[in-house]
């Protein structure tokens, strides 16, 4: 159990060290105009979906919203055609075409993020459904969203139709506090958005966001829930984005105050700490550590960089599934 | 060959295409028992029972989000949205989502989702029941539109669409739903994009889908007798688009007429009309002429529907005007 | 105390059994093809509309769905112009172009009806929101809607919308079991509708739709609570519909037995043995009000049956607020 | 006269407007301190404070519903979508409410709502905040589109907007938001349905509204340079159309290009392509050409972006066919 724990604790601190440099890295090329489009870094909210990733199964799939490179990194997508998919490279997942926002990778059974607010809710839902439909009888589905999804109709639409058909689902509402300028608390009425489970039926529950353990902890429920054919679950993870909400936000809604108030449980340096206490890492390896992320993060960039352009034909393809843009016969 | 009803025939097409394909499901409202409100899924509930034929809340958006998801990983589910008006309850489902998977994935996802509705003008349905918006979803890059107009179509149609990997839209005309036609018992598929030509003529050409095929017919018989020969082409789907089809007629023709139930203002038509012109421009002897419903929404009473929607006299009329 | 409670018990009765045969004369006309498109009976459902009504005052809003002929006879719509609207006459209420669905009237605060399932509720909720921002401070808007209509996406955002700000409005589910063939627990998940109002921090209760004067009850303490400023509630009655969905349905999907027992608990049979009891009214005076009634209803069958057919221009008249169908300047 | 941006043009307009009519409030995400996020309603908030400048939380659908509510009692509610395609979350509340409350309560009742959205393609938006679906709105029986591509008409459009009583889409492009231009300080409105003249010339009329307007002027600028004079239409609002003014240039040069960002299958283009056609047939050299976006999503990559949507010199290419 020592063990396993020591084990998980370095897995997580390893995943979210790589998620935060390479975050860091993004955000640097994004402010160079290097990135293709607006971005939205996770940098704060990693302890999510490392957590979430840990009580996970390869065989999972994973939907998100705009903000989720976190959510793919955790999940295994290859940081350098990631990288040049922020870039609008050839190499790129999409070959450029879809973007921070919309990375896709069913390889790592990401089946999208999302630049509209509250979709990855229904899709996560209608993949829960196949899986339940076929009856993989391990197997599960997590739709992450926002705190500004939940006042979107589909999360009613969709948490119903889980709760109802009892679908093997974990809704993970990353609740950073904030839509853009907006506080959770100006935008959600009745409390914590968890307690909206209630009314569909099945457990929702807030947990702390900052402590990937007690993330992994409440979604390794919630995988056991769904397995056992017991239905969904909504997990909300209390958490912060230290960044503005997209690179290049004034950021005058907030006071420097609450987020240095916030960054005193910073997921990185809590889990450090352990592992020092616990004496499963020194100083030593984790600066060891640090310096083999960033160099692995800075050869992503470098691929990216280097990789070409697409062919502009690649905009013409893939309309249809057949390849073309074929309104014609 | 059996004679059936255009729900029937969906059903029939259906029917044997579940039998072939375990990972075709149904969703939709009322749907089990009832067989749907055209009867379009008459039968199958008891044929493949609750797993497959699903009765589901009232939640276009949630269905049609669950279907793009259930697809992703390779189901094949068909959502019954009953009328089209209520499609409107699942546009940013459709339009941000279901139609963009494919590009924006490079072709590394696909979504084999069906969504079948009934739209059009129905005596009595009113403002809220009875649109016809298959020119927007035929605008949408990714998506695809069948317009069938015979039982043999419906079915033919669907077994195809059934098996082909890109969102379609399957939209019935509710006031064809009753009618009956031939559908043969072997298993014919009929091409995307492939219109059929119903009628041939040589003085000119009406283009028409869905239940506009069958008014197009009847103008083609009434102007037949006052010397009038019309090529009636049923476009069976809009997206993809047989322009060949259309163009060689107008070019042999030299005059068309384009008919919908929509508006014609903003509608469909608008693209045919300017696709013939700039196709067939130096062999138009007049102006092509479209033939819609007015700028208003239906309205309920049945006198005040027909007077805003087209009909047989607006098509002999608006061929008349340019022979 | 008891002499009010005669009051009200003797107008529901009046209200409750000229809708009934308001109804039942629509029945019959719809069966001879002499209404213009679909009709959804509120026969069974009168005690919602009418206890509703009894704690509204006049300045007071309504929205309904599809099945609100009873919500509009309570609120006053004149019966003639409302039958002739019916028969999609040009005497109708909106000379022909709505029809029962869409019925709208103004004057009465009735907003409109909806054949879309959910409409209403965020129509409702914006009505109030107007209340609201002008400081009226005696007045509220009733959302009515369908046992359907709560798994529609509408649901979820105005609820939230209306707890947020405090809207003066009162959400009023009419459960009578079934949307078409569907029954309620086989679209619901999580039991009572009611529930989810905890979800956005404001009651939720569920009462006894069969009895006018619990319905009543709840409205008056609702109305209380919107007018002095303490926001939204929900309000679930549970009731019957003794007609299927629609004039036409085959009814498949419940049996005789279900229907007898909801109609033993009839609000009119219900009301009309109280007044006996407490010899408020006798046979007579009850016979001679019935005939009353009828008379009425016949009279509005006659106008609407008796006036024109509209002009073929009214189809063309009003599609923007200066009269015309307007695409071009 | 004060140079002002797109965005502030809007604050400026209604700022006035709100100052005039105190019924007038304006809804939408992160607008009280922000101001929008194109600057469109900065200052607004330090105005008017949060009563009548308010945060909403990301509902669309409720607040185009919650809009029309408030409207129907004689409130002017503008509802700020931040992007066009997020109305796409908003469409039954749309084309089956607001649109038809006008036509069902046989003017009884009136929406007096306006959306505000912006449109269209950005470096870098990728395929679900890029999109033009005016043409669908413009369809519609009962809304009213406002596609303005100067600041000056931002300001007197947006006027003319919450002085009438339909519910109005006022879209902005996006890549519009920081040009600047001249806005009168008087209170000058611009009537709906008046297209301007932004450049008179005798070979070819070019069509166009929102950003494109000014593609179609720089293309006019290099057409000139060969010899081809363009009449430049600058639309300014879809619906009401303003019919005459292109009828009347086209019968005089005898050629139109038609020129919009959405993709030119299904989109506007077709109905201004059929009616100039069918209303100037005889006076017609050529085609009416049209010139719009590739049947795509619109990509996130900059030079695939560019690779799918018109830029001037396809303009130019268009124009030359046909001269
Ligand atoms: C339907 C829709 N409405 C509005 C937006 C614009 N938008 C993008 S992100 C965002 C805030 C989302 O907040 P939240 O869900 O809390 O996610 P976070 O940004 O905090 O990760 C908004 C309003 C959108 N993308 N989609
Ligand atoms: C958005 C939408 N989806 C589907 C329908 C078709 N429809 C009309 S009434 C109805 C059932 C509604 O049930 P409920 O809300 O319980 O109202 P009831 O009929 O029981 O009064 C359905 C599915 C509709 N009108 N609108
Ligand atoms: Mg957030
Ligand atoms: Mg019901």
């Amino acid at each position: 159990m020592d063990y396993d724990r020591r084990h998980v604790v370095e897995s997580m601190l390893q995943q979210m060290l790589f998620i935060r440099l390479f975050e860091e890295s993004v955000e640097q090329d994004a402010l160079q105009g290097m990135v293709q489009g607006g971005v939205h870094l996770s940098i704060g909210q990693e302890a999510v979906a490392v957590g979430v990733h840990h009580a996970l199964q390869s065989q999972d799939y994973v939907t998100g919203g705009h903000r989720g490179h976190h959510i793919c990194l955790a999940r295994g997508m290859d940081p350098r055609i990631m990288m040049a998919e922020l870039m609008g490279k050839a190499t790129g997942l999409s070959r450029g075409k879809s973007g921070s926002m919309h990375l896709i990778d069913p390889d790592h059974g990401i089946l999208g993020l999302n630049g509209i607010v509250a979709a990855s809710i229904g899709i996560a839902t209608g993949a829960a459904f196949a899986v339940k439909y076929w009856q993989r009888s391990d197997q599960v589905v997590v739709g992450f969203f926002g705190d500004g999804a939940g006042n979107k109709g589909l999360f009613n639409e969709s948490l119903n139709l889980a709760g109802l058909w009892n679908l093997p689902v974990i809704y993970v509402c990353e609740n950073n506090q904030y839509a853009v300028e907006t506080h959770v608390r100006q935008s959600t009425a009745g409390g914590d958005l968890s307690h909206r489970a209630e009314g569909y039926g099945f457990p929702g529950i807030t947990v702390d966001g900052m402590d990937p353990l007690a993330v992994w902890e409440a979604v390794t429920q919630a995988r056991t829930r769904a397995v056992n054919g017991e239905g969904p679950t909504l997990i909300e993870a209390q958490t912060y984005r230290y960044r503005g909400h997209d690179v290049g936000d004034p950021q005058t809604y907030r006071t420097k105050d609450e987020i240095a108030d916030w960054r005193e449980r910073d997921p990185i340096e809590y889990l450090t700490q352990m592992a020092m206490a616990n004496e499963w890492l020194d100083g030593n390896t984790i600066t060891a550590l640090r310096e083999s992320m960033q160099r692995e993060v800075d050869a992503a960039r470098r691929f990216a960089l280097e990789s070409p352009d697409p062919e502009l034909g690649v905009a013409l393809q893939y309309v249809y599934s057949q390849g073309g843009t074929g309104w014609q016969n | 060959m059996a004679e059936l009803s255009f729900g029937r025939a969906f059903a029939k097409g259906l029917s044997e295409e579940m039998a072939r394909d375990p990972n075709i499901v149904v969703l939709g409202t009322d749907i089990l028992m009832r067989g749907g409100h055209f009867g379009q899924v008459a039968g199958l509930g008891e044929q493949f029972g609750p797993t497959r034929v699903i009765d589901t809340p009232i939640s276009e958006a949630g269905l049609v989000s669950l279907g793009m998801g259930a697809a992703l990983l390779g189901l094949r589910p068909i959502v019954d949205l009953n009328f089209q008006d209520f499609m409107l309850g699942a546009m940013d489902e459709l339009i941000n989502q279901v139609a963009k998977w494919s590009y924006m994935s490079d072709g590394r996802l696909r979504v084999p989702l069906v969504i079948r509705a009934s739209d059009g003008a129905a005596h009595g349905a009113g403002p809220q029941h009875s649109q016809s918006l298959e020119g927007w979803i035929a605008s949408t890059p990714g998506l695809r539109v069948v317009v069938p107009s015979t039982p043999a179509d419906v079915t033919g149609l669907l077994k195809t669409v059934l098996r082909q990997d890109d969102p379609v839209l399957f939209f019935m005309h509710k006031m064809l739903s009753a009618i009956k036609g031939e559908v043969p018992d072997e298993d014919v598929v009929i091409p995307l994009g492939q219109a059929a030509v119903r009628r041939a003529g040589d003085d000119v050409t009406i283009i028409a889908y869905g239940i506009m095929t069958s008014y197009a017919l009847q103008a083609a018989d009434s102007l037949a007798i006052e010397g009038i020969s019309a090529d009636v082409i049923d476009l069976r789907t809009l997206s993809p688009l047989d322009v060949q089809t259309v163009v060689t007629s107008v070019k042999r023709t030299s005059r068309a007429v384009v008919v919908h139930q929509a508006p014609t203002f903003g509608g469909f038509g608008g693209e045919l009309t300017s696709i013939i012109q700039e196709q067939a421009f130096d062999y138009l002897d007049a102006p092509v002429v479209r033939v819609g419903a007015r700028h208003t929404p239906v309205p309920v009473a049945s006198i005040l529907q027909e007077a805003v929607i087209p009909n047989v006299s607006d098509i002999v009329q608006a061929v008349k005007s340019i022979c």
